[in-house]
């Protein structure tokens, strides 16, 4: 079967085209295109839909709502999108956040997939035409997932409480050692009082360092601070083993980046 | 199986082809219109030796369907050149000896100028953002950051 | 870049007008603009794609291979096995008598590595050939492999090659490679300090950006042009009418411009199966390895290791050194027996030592074949001497760059392999590093030459 | 957290050719009516820029200027044989295959041109811009244009000529290993500085110091992007590439520029060049071949560089951050 794309205006008639098997959803073609260049025969149809709401930014006060067709160009130039122009901007080189899109990074594989790690820090909200579900269940389920993802939503979070690092071997565009986003509240005294943090790498797919944010509500951000969250950091994580590096490294260094972060 | 009508723009010249649904527009550059200045490197998007700039956007002509592109603009490296006279990025790269073997050169120009025509006067640092997406194994990448550096530079004496 | 004209300028006449001239390189202007012709922007009308099914383990027996349900896949033209192949078994440098034929076109009743090519698939398209591909079945019965140039010498270990016999390449001169030039126990025993010390690497892809590939068009008189990225066009000629059995007057070969090679690109891999395909179809054929292929199936450089003993004196002489340097060359011979040698003659690096013992080895393993890489023989090689200098240097106190001076080869220095030395710079090169780097040595290094014996 | 830094030097020569299975290659050189020069080869550019050399040296060796030189090569119906591009021969052996080549051109077109000035082929010299002058009378002179076309055209001379450039083959001695592997060796010496996380293991080459020797750079701006693509390529593999990373464990491996790890633009050090030139009894006006040695010496260099920032010897290569940073908790452990 030779591959073919059809395109479809609205995401209830892709839905129901993505029924037929050997289809996948066509994003940006960073993971589909490629998988069909490199020769994986099970996709031979794409699907894709125009749905002008797939393209759009939604700010609303500290509601932001981005499509999932947005690209990672779009949000690295939004200008109510400050916060995340770092997270945006550690996806692939220049040509690839002008095709790679939020929906398709929230089924890029570790070590990809940077972005859907600032995106779970933040809470977010994924949609589809099936309803809305939390980031975190979405990436856990995401394997057999079939519908397309309209959106994800979260609560704009304020410039200096959003933190995002991505370690990579080669600067400034390569893929991921691990990377670490951290969403965190602070009383007027300096002490954390919420805290989410999101690791790549440190599993499949992106997961919240839970012992990790439980040990920092109370602290401050200090060397004595953040150790306890440091020490618990690695708390159920099974860091992938790539070409990149190995588990033993990822689990190594993953305080120390942590660290830096957080006392940064 | 029946063939899908495209029909774009090419180098400010209209072109109009008939091509198997699921063409990379890498394909259809290449192999039905005949411009081979995009370069097959890996098929992955981790090269960029296919980059294009459709409608003023950098993108990787081999991660996209030609029949996505209908009614784009599309600039490639063959089409820089007005009149026979190159443009000051291909002079850059010439006489800053920023190609060797040649391969990479036509993706790294048109990343170049993605960068330039949005960000004429670039920082060297922005020089080598905007390059990194595109994989040279021969020269170590210092004369093309000076090439683009070089090209930015006589852009704004041109201007000035 | 500076050019220093104040060493050596009593060996240079600067009378020229073209040589050292930095003039425009006539192929640049191609490159920015893109008319650059390399192989793969030949297009031929009806061209078929070439696909390779290929071993998912690393050594196993084939039971069968079943084509048929591939060869009725729509757009599939023909399909080819080893019998397809006129001489299967070939080593390319038999051109230079060194053998024995030892790899497989196409693999016959076994696989050696993992990524072998078992089946080629042409289709009048990428994607039919990929389909086809993966409807082809192959019967393994897998067997145990070798991965550790250790392991693979021990007695019991698993067989990787039955054309050799044992898993390392017999030279003339036995299981390795020997250069013996001095008494090196003697020079050990009366030296200061021995230190013995083993270094390691791992397989180094060329990547060049352009990939490995040919396109092929039957030229209608019985000939075939050829158009290459090959590093050697004779050299790939020659071996393809070996293989193919076809004389080398039928074969045009056609190249010359390469998007890198780095020594990637001297195995005669596509050409002659590609060449095969379109005699055996009369059709236009491209074979063009994928950027995977590049990366896990085109020949690496090889992991080497390297054990160097050196005996040296407080006074900063390097006595004795022996080297024992391993070559892993993967599943096939390739250029491996060649790159062991050349290590052999290579060693003990830049330096006069009196007493020297090589032993150079050419192991297989159940990994893909390597062969040549940019510093073939040497790059390793000069790792683990440079590394091996900096650690004698310390052990005995001195200044790591002075240690080199007090042991660099000159003009007229027997070397282990027995040719004197001419034309030596090391020396001039170390004291314009001491200067550019600012790392002082004393008077005596500077005031030194290559060619002022005991200067 | 501590960054250190540290630094290494490094010495290397590298052997030009393979004269361990004879290595030949050869080379024609002819005019054309009107005295531009075709040289014809098999010789393969891999983008080092064997096609300009070629023509360099060609131009240099008839007397005229580069621009008057065409290459052909790389067509095995037209290119006499070439060995190949590889083992740092292709500037060596075909440069002096184009040398004998050209000279043999010469010499007919001197003597063409002193037919047409009446005088002895011995008293003729070119000045480099395309004309033949007689020695110590400049003003006596023809354009080659004119000696080509009167080659041609009336006397009934080719202008052309034969080169072939062969290192007959050593075969080592089996006993004590007495061989010739090659000819002339080019030299360098490399000194690195590098910083060192001593928390990650990650390791920055902030300098490269570079001095090479090679024979004769016969044209320094191609030399010098040999070298400075090469230096990238030496710490490259100091710290980045391996297709196993894992080895001899198989899996693993790199499939694509994302896996497979080489410095990136955000990576380069500081690199400076600094080129000799000791000429070469046996190379084309002295070269030796450059291309390979040149990534060699950084990657000893580094490696010492990290034992004097942190004291640890990573021994095997790639030096990973992974390595580094193991070998340091051993350090502390002990």
């Amino acid at each position: 079967m030779a591959l073919a794309l059809q395109t479809f205006a609205t995401v209830k008639a892709a839905n129901a085209a993505l029924k037929a098997a050997g289809t996948r959803y066509l994003g940006g073609g960073t993971l589909v295109v490629r998988a069909a260049n490199e020769g994986d025969v099970s996709v031979s149809g794409l699907i894709r839909s125009t749905e002008p709401s797939l393209s759009t930014i939604a700010v609303a006060g500290d509601k932001v709502c981005i499509g999932a067709s947005v690209t990672m160009a779009a949000i690295a130039g939004h200008p109510e999108l400050g916060t995340l122009a770092k997270a945006a901007r550690a996806v692939g080189g220049p040509a690839i956040r002008n095709m790679a899109t939020v929906g398709g990074n929230l089924f890029a594989p570790a070590p990809y997939g940077d972005f859907a790690v600032a995106l779970l820090a933040l809470d977010a909200t994924v949609s589809t035409d099936g309803g809305e579900t939390p980031i975190e269940t979405f990436l856990a389920n995401r394997d057999g997932s079939r519908a397309v993802v309209t959106s994800v939503s979260f609560t704009l979070p304020k410039a200096d409480s959003f933190r995002f690092l991505k370690v990579s071997r080669v600067k400034p565009k390569g893929v991921s050692v691990l990377s670490i986003a951290g969403a965190l509240e602070l009383s007027s005294d300096g002490t954390v009082t919420s805290a989410r943090i999101a690791l790549g790498c440190m599993a499949d797919r992106p997961m919240r360092a839970r012992a990790a944010e439980k040990a920092l509500i109370g602290r401050t951000l200090t060397a004595d601070g953040i150790a306890p969250a440091l020490a618990a950091a690695g708390d159920g994580t099974s860091p992938i083993t790539d070409p990149i590096a190995s588990a033993w490294y990822r689990a190594e260094v993953l305080p120390v980046h942590l660290g830096r972060l957080l006392l940064a | 199986m029946a063939k899908i009508p495209v029909q774009f723009t090419l180098n400010g010249s209209e072109k109009a082809e008939f091509i198997d649904s699921g063409t990379t527009l890498l394909q259809a550059l290449r192999d039905k219109i005949g411009d081979t200045s995009p370069k097959g490197g890996c098929h992955q998007g981790t090269c960029g030796a296919c980059s294009v700039i459709i409608d003023g956007e950098l993108r990787l002509s081999c991660l996209t369907l030609a029949e996505t592109c209908n009614g784009a603009t599309i600039t490639t490296t063959s089409g820089l050149a007005e009149g026979g006279v190159l443009h000051p990025l291909q002079r850059a790269f010439l006489d800053t000896f920023a190609t060797q073997c040649g391969f990479c050169t036509p993706g790294m120009i048109m990343a170049a100028k993605a960068l330039l025509d949005h960000t004429p006067n670039p920082s060297r640092d922005e020089v080598v953002e905007a390059l990194s997406g595109n994989i040279c194994r021969c020269t170590g990448y210092e004369p093309i950051i000076q090439a683009v550096l070089t090209a930015a530079r006589a852009n704004s004496q041109n201007a000035a | 870049m500076e050019l220093r004209k104040n060493y050596f300028a009593d060996l240079r006449k600067d009378d020229l007008h073209e040589i050292g001239q930095p003039r425009p390189r006539s192929d640049s202007p191609g490159h920015v603009t893109g008319k650059t012709a390399f192989f793969a922007d030949r297009n031929f009308p009806g061209m078929l794609h070439l696909k390779m099914v290929r071993s998912p383990h690393h050594h196993a027996r084939i039971r069968s291979i079943d084509t048929s349900e591939a060869e009725k896949h729509p757009g599939v033209v023909k399909i080819l096995t080893a019998k397809d192949v006129p001489h299967n078994v070939y080593t390319i440098l038999i051109l230079i008598q060194i053998g024995p034929e030892d790899e497989t076109v196409l693999a016959d009743g076994k696989v050696r590595w993992k990524g072998e090519a078992v089946v080629a698939v042409l289709a009048e398209t990428e994607r039919a050939a990929q389909e086809a591909a993966a409807k082809v079945k192959v019967d393994y019965e897998v067997l145990p492999a070798v991965f550790d140039m250790e392991e693979a010498l021990k007695p019991d270990a698993p067989l990787v090659n039955e054309y050799h016999g044992q898993n390392y390449y017999l030279y003339d001169s036995g299981e390795c490679r020997k250069v013996r030039f001095g008494d090196v126990e003697a020079g050990f025993a009366g030296a200061d300090h021995i230190l013995e010390q083993s270094y390691q690497s791992s397989p180094i892809e060329h990547a060049p950006t352009e990939t490995t590939g040919c396109v092929v068009a039957p030229e209608g008189n019985d000939r075939f042009t050829c158009y290459t990225n090959t590093q050697a066009m004779f050299f790939t000629l020659d071996n393809t009418s070996i293989i193919l059995q076809m004389p080398g007057s039928k074969l045009h070969f056609v190249g010359g411009t390469v998007g890198g090679g780095f020594g990637g690109k001297v195995d005669v891999i596509v050409e002659p199966i590609a060449i095969l395909g379109a005699k055996l179809t009369g059709r236009p054929v491209c074979f063009i390895y994928s950027r995977e292929e590049e990366m896990q199936i085109s020949s690496p450089r090889a992991a080497e290791k390297v054990v160097i003993k050196d005996g040296v004196m407080k006074d900063g002489r390097i006595v004795a050194r022996k080297v024992t340097g391993y070559t892993d060359a993967g599943a096939y011979s390739r250029h491996s027996p060649y790159g062991a040698q050349k290590g052999a003659g290579h060693y003990p690096g830049p330096y006069t030592i009196p007493n020297v013992w090589i032993d150079t080895y050419c192991v297989y393993t159940n990994r893909t074949p390597s062969s040549a890489m940019r510093g073939f023989g040497v790059t390793i090689g000069d790792f683990a001497l440079e590394v091996q200098m900096d650690k004698l240097a310390r052990l005995i106190g001195m200044d790591p760059l002075e240690f080199r001076f007090i042991n660099a080869y000159r003009d007229g220095d027997m070397k282990a392999h027995r040719q004197p030395t001419e034309g030596a710079a090391l020396i001039e090169c170390m004291q314009e590093a001491s200067r550019a780097a600012n790392w002082p040595v004393a008077e005596k290094y500077l005031a030194m030459s290559s060619y002022v014996k005991g200067a | 957290m501590a960054i250190r830094r540290g630094r290494g030097v490094a010495a290397i020569n590298y052997p030009t050719g393979m004269n361990l299975g004879g290595d030949p290659t050869q080379a024609l050189v002819h005019s054309t009516p009107t005295g531009n020069f075709m040289v014809t080869l098999s010789s393969v550019d891999l983008g080092q820029g064997m096609k300009q050399i070629m023509a360099q040296i060609c131009a240099e060796t008839i007397g005229v200027p580069t621009d008057r030189v065409v290459v052909d090569t790389a067509d095995t119906d037209t290119g006499p044989h070439c060995m190949g591009t590889f083992a740092s021969r292709g500037t060596h052996r075909a440069g002096n295959a184009v040398i004998q080549a050209a000279r043999e051109a010469r010499q007919v077109m001197l003597e063409v041109a002193a037919e047409e000035l009446e005088v002895n082929a011995s008293d003729l010299e070119t000045d480099g811009q395309g004309n033949i002058l007689v020695k110590g009378a400049p003003q006596k002179s023809i354009s080659i244009f004119d000696v080509a076309l009167s080659a041609h055209f009336k006397r009934g001379r080719s202008i052309s000529g034969r080169g072939m450039f062969l290192i007959p083959r050593s075969y080592p001695e089996k006993e004590t290993g007495a061989m010739k592997p090659s000819t002339c060796y080019a030299h360098a010496c490399t000194v690195a500085e590098v910083e060192v996380d001593d928390e990650t293991g990650e390791v920055t080459v902030l300098t490269v110091k570079n001095v090479f020797e090679i024979g004769r750079a016969l044209n320094p701006k191609m030399v010098e992007q040999q070298l400075v693509g090469g230096s990238w390529m030496g710490i490259s593999h100091a710290l980045y590439e391996t297709t196993e990373p894992y080895y001899p464990n198989r899996d693993h491996g790199g499939t694509d520029f994302n896996q497979y790890l080489m410095p990136g633009p955000g990576d380069l050090a500081e690199t400076e060049i600094i080129v000799l030139e000791r000429p070469s009894a046996d190379g084309p006006y002295g070269a030796k071949g450059p291309g390979e040695m040149c990534a060699n010496p950084q990657i000893p260099a580094v490696a010492n560089a990290v034992f004097d920032a942190v004291g640890v010897r990573i021994d095997t290569l790639p030096i990973t951050p992974e390595r580094v940073l193991r070998a340091l908790k051993a350090q502390a452990a002990n």
